[in-house]
């Protein structure tokens, strides 16, 4: 019981957060919000029995990739609000409805639009059961490392090419 | 080497011959580009030659057959074969090449590796087009010709060459998507009613197909092939194409490509939609395409002030009497109008050759730049005389045949618009006439022709065999219309025959399938007919 | 599946976890669509990034743990993706001094 | 084949076989090629020419003159066809190289190598200077060639074949001095209306095959009768047809304009193509299909009408012209009516009869002027220095009669050769013209077309009248070549021609007097060659006259006003030699204006100076509009409507480019919002 209120509490402060994050014009605040966010989702992982996601998540994105924002926008000293970042009503009318459309489809798809696929049954308990028996990682990690090693290399590689393509474009030009 | 022609490899060596002489071409010094080229096609004359004497005039059906598969899960194979239709065509074209080439000697001056290769390139394709019996087969080769041809316009044309090379590319493309378009639905049918897959001729031409399926197919071919005949109003095209051509692709374009549009008529037209091309109003139409290409292409060409543009609506009036013969749909005119594409190969081929001779000179092709040429030129003014009057059909030379034959066999089926063709060879004198007097006779007025030197002896040698065949087909055409009988009698068989038993596509709403009263000589072609096949797929279902 | 079958396999809190998402991915399309500034954007793609890990997790209880081997893998790309897209930023920055998208169309040729 | 072996036929007595027939052909065609070779290999030598242009024309003659005796010495029935090999050959359509021999092509041969190899003898004097000489023999050397094909032929293409090429020729030879601008449109022109009635020749032939499936004159004229409807829509439609062919190569009305500018070319040639020969093949084709005109009373009438008109309107123009190869150009044009007369009222033998005699007296008239251009114009050119050059610009048109007068004293041979043949045209007895003349006009009027007969009797006059001005303007009178005062200049510089050019005038002259004796009417029976020619072609006429007979047209033996045919063949003789004698009184006293003095003639006699201005009409009402047409056909239709819509497909294919480029702002923003309507659109389709 205690459980579902968190989660629904996560929850609403999951999309509030997004909200004011949206709504910030100062970048730093935006970034501050939104770590706040993916503190809320983590705990929305944890409550859906997917512990090791929710670590990562907080780790990875809280911490590292949020961190490489706030890096930038110090770097670039981009950390005011100095100029309108707001688009117009006309684009407000284009982002909004588009928006709207989004939340609408995605709900129809989430509620009727599985009724012809068919779905293995896994409940809730049959993970927390291999959770137990394997570690919270571990329920992760053996099909990672079994089934999907070479996608695992593959990610590897990009992470390499993206830490090459990064340099490569932040670099100063030595004239 | 008689083995060679028994044995069936003789057209698959036509067909690979001037690729690899094409490929010599790009590797060897540039100087000697042009030997290359011209041995190549000189051997490949050579070789083409006895399929002349080894035709079998007897048979209707394809000779020197080769059907190996290619890609069989589509029936798709590589097959070749000649027949009374196509042997004319495939002379004609390596007969055509090495004057085309020998004519380039001092024309082109830049990139001559690429240009000979292109043109030995443009000849396998041309080839094909002429040996293929697989419509796939038929469809690569028909495509391969346009990309030389387009370089050919674009790299070493005149002025305008880049807007005259995009022209005749898009215009013929066009056409030719829509003819694969019909080509894979024929497969489809094919596929449909047995099972398989298939390209094969022989199979496609089997096919029994519902009258309105036929109309829409014949539709889709007929405009890739008119757009290549040049029928009106798809011909403008061709004065653009022909005018920024180098000579070389002008002897070509008019001497072999043009040819494939009527080809294309005869080999899968007719034989493919009986019904369809025998239709009333497709043949009326196709008549009076025709009668309109002859007398305003001939009106057009009176008033041009440029000489190849001239020759090339020349070029449309003659293919317009072609179509008239083929689509009266007679033996006499269907002959006619085969033997009038070799005539119209040599003659205009060799106006060509003779205005791009002037050009080499004079560096101008406007008629009124000209004037009492005869006198500094007098061999070339003799060429041009003899080729000039072959063009406007002379009786004695090679164009009166021709027409002769397309007319007498017209007018039996539909003697009004026959009798108005007939008029076209008043204008065909309206046009020829006053060009040939203004570049060779009256006063010898300007300076800059004084000094012409008249042809040299590399250009007699090229000029030499067309005024001997003008002469030769004018007064001795039986070897050459004896070759085309025997297909031409069974096509005529095949149409009449096939077109009386169409199915009607709604059982509903029969329409009575009228059948033009074709030519009274029922001569009874009781031979191998073309339909040599076993597949009986019917399109209905 | 009916809506009840759909509950019931996830169980409330996993309906709601989707709704979340689906909110949270339409609040991310809102921020792109709306904001000007190039680093707000991104971030806002980070958020729609998140939303879909959400509803991955939540289906991972439905259908197993490939669910959360893809959210995996999603947070891998998205890594990669924020150290090459920022670098991008700093580069474009360094030339035009500037971050707001509408100042620069170098997206054509 | 030799004579022995013909003098062995003609023991026998029975058929005929043409002995050497290709010679017939070989002969000029070889000696075409050999100077056509040495128009480019030898052009300086004249020494080959002059033996083999006459000699290739001789030996043709000499060859033709054995069947003519051979057979006359035979029994020949219908044609006696020879295959060289086989032409065209094509379904049903089968067409041979074959000639047929019968008496009317034999007596055709006969005129046109006979004629023409006086032609060719005479042409060696005439050319000698010309720089093109080599190359006129081999063009004349062809035109025989292919008017004897024409006249040999045994189909209609293969008579098309010899029709055309005459028609080649005559276009070469008229535009043989290219460089002049004048003279290469006239042969163009000739050749383009010819054109026009060679399509009436070939539409003629494509109904021809429709309705017997055969080409061939001697199945196609058996079976006419039997296969064709008297007076039907079909044997009209041929007739008519043919005779459209015919008005174009015989230049009748509407398509005579081409004749006189034909003069352009030297007058060898006019003599030989535009009088003698090429002109009269449309006779010739109507006598050969005799037949199929009598089975149609309405061409018959065409025919006659067409004939007696273009008689009467060019002896009218004549009258008035100047120029006096003109005035032979108008009169050859009113002879050909005369023949087109007789053989459109059904009198086929008077008409190649005609066509015989005219052939002789007309060539030597055309030779004869020849030989006067040929002296005032070495008159002229001798003083100047001025070796060659045509139309010498110092002194006006050689060829102008206004430039000549009293040329008698100093071509006193020449001067009584063209006597001799005005008389013979004028119709004065015992002349040729007289004979052969006399008999149309008796014909028509006997046929029953009084209207015609009187046209003719008319033109009858007016021939009489130009042909003796010409004489008087040319021979009599006082000098004018070098003005009315330069009668010394004029005693040292015109001379007689020379013998090689009055040598065939002299042949010719006799020709003329006693050419009509082969044709003695019965009424008349001065010779015993009483109607030799009308038995001579009987077997070729016989079955055309059958039917005509057997649908009541048969000569009445009587005028349309009465009498007899003696009776009238005194009057117009009568008529001929008043019509002479007068206007020789008339013309002679009064003084000529020279060219360079002449007013232009007002009134009627203007219209009659500028030909009626037919050619004015043509080119207003035809030419013009044609051309105008053709631009517009150009300018409008292909460069405008039909290049304007390619084009325009292309340039709305380039805005749609543009316009889909549009969408390609370059931000980001602009590619996000395509981006998620992309994904809500897949979105959308999988709910």
């Amino acid at each position: 019981m205690i459980q579902d209120f968190l989660f629904q509490a996560f929850a609403a402060s999951a999309i509030l957060g997004a909200v004011i994050m949206v709504t910030r014009r100062n970048p730093v605040s935006a970034v501050i919000f939104l770590v706040g966010v993916f503190f809320a989702t983590s705990g929305m992982f944890l409550m859906l029995d997917a512990h090791f996601i929710a670590a990562i998540n907080v780790i990875l994105y809280g911490g590292a990739i949020m961190v490489l924002f706030l890096f930038v926008l110090m770097l670039l000293n981009l950390g005011h609000a100095d100029w309108r970042d707001l688009r117009g009503p006309v684009g407000g009318l284009i982002g909004g409805s588009i928006s709207i459309a989004f939340l609408g489809v995605l709900t129809r798809l989430f509620v009727g639009g599985t009724d012809s696929r068919p779905v293995v049954e896994i409940a809730g308990s049959a993970l927390r059961e291999a959770a137990a028996e394997q570690g919270v990682v571990g329920v992760v990690a053996r099909p990672l490392f079994t089934e999907y090693t070479i996608v695992l290399e593959v990610t590897g590689v990009l992470l390499l090419v993206s830490i090459v393509g990064t340099i490569l474009l932040a670099r100063r030009e030595r004239t | 080497m008689m083995a060679l022609y028994d044995g069936h490899w003789i057209l698959t060596a036509l067909v690979l011959l001037p690729l690899v002489g094409g490929a010599a071409c790009l590797v060897v010094p540039e100087a000697r580009a042009k030997t290359v080229a011209l041995a190549t096609t000189l051997v490949l004359f050579a070789l083409s030659l006895p399929l002349f004497w080894t035709f079998d005039t007897a048979e209707p059906g394809f000779q020197n057959l080769v059907s190996i598969p290619w890609i069989e899960a589509w029936g798709i194979s590589y097959a070749v074969g000649l027949d009374g239709i196509s042997i004319l065509m495939i002379l004609l074209t390596t007969f055509t090449m090495p004057l085309a080439v020998a004519g380039s000697f001092s024309y082109i001056r830049r990139r001559e590796r690429a240009f000979y290769a292109m043109l030995l390139f443009l000849t396998t394709g041309m080839i094909g087009v002429f040996v293929a019996l697989d419509l796939f087969l038929f469809y690569v080769f028909w495509e391969i010709m346009l990309i030389p041809m387009y370089f050919l316009i674009g790299v070493w044309g005149g002025e305008r060459r880049i807007y005259s090379a995009v022209k005749f590319f898009l215009y013929t493309a066009v056409g030719s998507l829509l003819m694969l378009v019909a080509i894979v639905t024929l497969a489809w049918i094919f596929q449909d009613g047995s099972g398989a897959w298939s390209f094969a001729y022989e199979d496609l031409v089997s096919l029994e197909l519902a009258r309105r399926a036929q109309l829409w197919l014949f539709a889709g071919f007929a405009l890739a092939f008119a757009i290549k005949v040049p029928l009106f109003p798809f011909h403008t095209w061709l004065p653009d194409a022909h005018v920024e051509a180098p000579t070389a692709g002008s002897v070509i374009l008019a001497g072999v490509l043009l040819k494939m549009g009527v080809y294309g008529f005869l080999r899968f037209g007719l034989p493919f939609f009986p019904a369809a091309a025998t239709d009333p109003v497709v043949v009326n139409a196709m008549l009076v395409l025709g009668l309109i290409g002859i007398l305003y292409a001939a009106w057009v060409a009176a008033v041009q002030p440029d000489a190849k543009k001239l020759i090339a609506y020349t070029s449309v009036a003659h293919l317009g009497f072609v179509v008239l013969g083929v689509f009266g749909l007679t033996t006499q005119g269907i002959e006619g109008g085969i033997l009038q594409m070799v005539n119209h190969g040599i003659s205009t081929g060799a106006l060509f050759l003779l205005i791009g001779m002037l050009y080499e000179r004079r560096h101008s092709r406007a008629i009124a730049d000209f004037g009492g040429i005869a006198k500094v030129m007098p061999v070339f003014a003799f060429a041009l005389v003899v080729v000039a009057l072959s063009s406007v059909g002379l009786p004695g030379t090679n164009g009166f045949v021709g027409e002769f034959l397309i007319l007498v066999g017209t007018f039996r089926t539909h003697p009004w618009i026959a009798a108005i063709a007939t008029t076209g060879v008043i204008f065909a004198a309206c046009y020829m006439l006053p060009m040939v007097q203004r570049v060779l006779f009256n006063r010898l007025d300007r300076e800059e022709n004084r000094a012409l030197t008249d042809v040299n002896r590399r250009e007699r040698l090229i000029l030499a065999p067309l005024l001997a065949l003008i002469l030769l087909i004018g007064v001795w055409p039986g070897p050459f219309l004896n070759r085309t009988r025997a297909s031409v009698e069974a096509l005529i068989e095949h149409v009449e025959t096939r077109s009386a038993s169409v199915p009607a596509a709604e059982p509903v709403s029969v329409e009575p399938v009228s059948v033009e009263p074709v030519s009274s000589d029922a001569v009874s072609v009781d031979a191998v007919s073309i339909e040599a096949a076993s597949v009986e797929a019917g399109g209905g279902e | 599946m009916s809506e009840a079958g759909m509950a019931g396999a996830l169980g409330l809190n996993g309906l709601i976890a989707l709704f979340v998402s689906a909110i949270l991915f339409s609040i991310g399309v809102i921020g792109v669509l709306l904001r000007r500034n190039a680093i707000i954007v991104f971030m806002c793609v980070e958020l729609m990034l998140n939303a879909a890990n959400l509803s991955l997790v939540a289906f991972s209880r439905m259908h197993g743990i490939e669910g959360q081997i893809f959210v995996f893998f999603v947070m891998a790309v998205a890594a990669a993706e924020a150290a090459v897209g920022l670098a991008i930023i700093i580069a474009i920055f360094r030339h035009y001094e500037v971050v707001d998208l509408d100042r620069f169309r170098l997206l054509k040729w | 084949m030799s004579l022995a072996a013909l003098a062995g036929q003609e023991g026998a007595g029975a058929g005929f076989h043409p002995v050497l027939p290709w010679l017939i052909l070989a002969l000029p065609l070889l000696g075409a090629a050999v100077n056509g070779l040495g128009a480019f290999l030898w052009r300086d030598d004249k020494r080959i020419p002059t033996i083999v242009g006459p000699a290739a024309l001789l030996g043709s003659f000499a060859v033709v003159l054995v069947n003519f005796i051979g057979m006359s010495g035979a029994e020949l029935h219908g044609a006696e066809v020879v295959r060289l090999w086989s032409w065209i050959v094509s379904g049903d359509l089968s067409i041979g190289v074959d000639l047929q021999f019968d008496q009317l092509s034999m007596l055709m041969c006969m005129i046109v190598t006979g004629v023409g190899s006086l032609i060719h003898i005479y042409s060696v004097g005439y050319m000698r200077d010309d720089p093109g000489y080599s190359r006129y023999f081999s063009y004349l050397n062809l035109f025989v060639f292919f008017m004897l094909v024409l006249v040999l032929g045994a189909s209609f293409p293969l008579m098309f074949v010899g029709w055309e090429g005459v028609g080649l020729c005559s276009y070469l030879l008229i535009g043989f001095w290219y460089e002049n601008r004048e003279y290469a449109n006239a042969g163009k022109k000739a050749f383009i209306m010819n054109r026009i009635g060679d399509a009436g020749f070939l539409v003629a032939m494509f109904l021809v095959f429709m309705a017997f499936g055969t080409l061939d004159f001697v199945p196609v004229l058996a079976a006419a009768e039997g296969t064709l409807a008297y007076g039907g829509a079909l044997v009209t439609g041929i007739t008519l047809l043919l005779f459209l062919g015919c008005t174009g190569k015989s230049a009748q009305i509407p398509l005579h304009t081409w004749l006189p500018d034909a003069m352009a070319g030297p007058t060898p040639v006019s003599a030989l193509i535009h009088a003698a020969t090429m002109v009269t093949a449309g006779v010739y084709l109507i006598a050969r299909t005799s037949v199929l005109f009598a089975l149609s009373p309405v061409s018959q009438g065409v025919v006659a009408a067409v004939g007696a008109g273009t008689a009467l309107f060019a002896a009218s123009i004549a009258i008035r012209q100047y120029d006096i190869k003109k005035v032979l150009a108008y009169s050859t044009i009113s002879q050909l009516g005369y023949m087109f007369l007789a053989v459109g009222v059904g009198a086929f033998t008077a008409g190649v009869f005609h066509l015989m005699t005219h052939a002789f007296f007309k060539a030597l008239l055309f030779l004869g002027a020849g030989a006067v251009i040929h002296a005032v114009h070495h008159a002229w050119a001798h003083g100047d220095d001025h070796g060659d050059g045509h139309g010498d610009v110092h002194h006006g048109d050689p060829n102008d009669m206004r430039n000549h007068g009293g040329l008698r004293k100093f071509m006193p041979r020449t001067f009584v050769f063209m006597w001799v043949a005005t008389l013979a045209i004028a119709g004065v007895p015992p002349l040729a013209g007289f004979f052969s003349k006399d008999e149309i006009i008796w014909y028509s009027g006997a046929y029953g077309y009084p209207i015609l007969w009187g046209v003719a009797l008319a033109t009858a006059l007016l021939t009489a009248v130009y042909m003796a001005r010409l004489m008087v303007m040319t021979f009599h009178g006082g000098n004018r070549t070098f003005g009315h005062r330069g009668a010394a200049e004029a005693g040292r510089r015109l001379h007689e021609v020379p013998a090689v050019m009055w040598a065939p005038l002299a042949v010719l002259a006799v020709l003329s007097v006693v050419g009509g004796w082969a044709n003695i009417p019965e009424a008349l029976p001065l010779l015993p060659t009483v109607e030799w020619l009308h038995h001579w072609l009987e077997p070729v006429f016989a079955p055309a006259i059958a039917v005509k007979e057997a649908h009541g047209f048969s000569p009445e033996y009587r005028s349309p006003v009465g009498g007899g045919e003696a009776l009238w063949a005194g009057i117009s003789a009568a008529i001929a030699i008043a019509a002479v004698v007068g206007t020789v009184r008339a013309l002679s006293p009064k003084p000529v204006p020279t060219e360079a003095e002449a007013v232009a003639p007002t009134g009627f006699a203007r219209v009659l100076h500028d030909k009626w201005y037919v050619d004015e009409l043509y080119d207003r009402a035809i030419v013009r509009p044609s051309l105008a047409l053709w631009r517009a056909c150009w300018r409008i239709v292909d460069a405008g409507i039909i290049d304007g819509a390619v084009n325009g497909a292309g340039r709305a294919a380039r805005l749609l480019g543009w316009a889909g480029g549009q969408l390609q702002t370059g931000r980001v923003t602009t590619y996000l919002v395509a981006f998620m309507l992309g994904a809500l659109l897949v979105l959308g389709v999988l709910s």
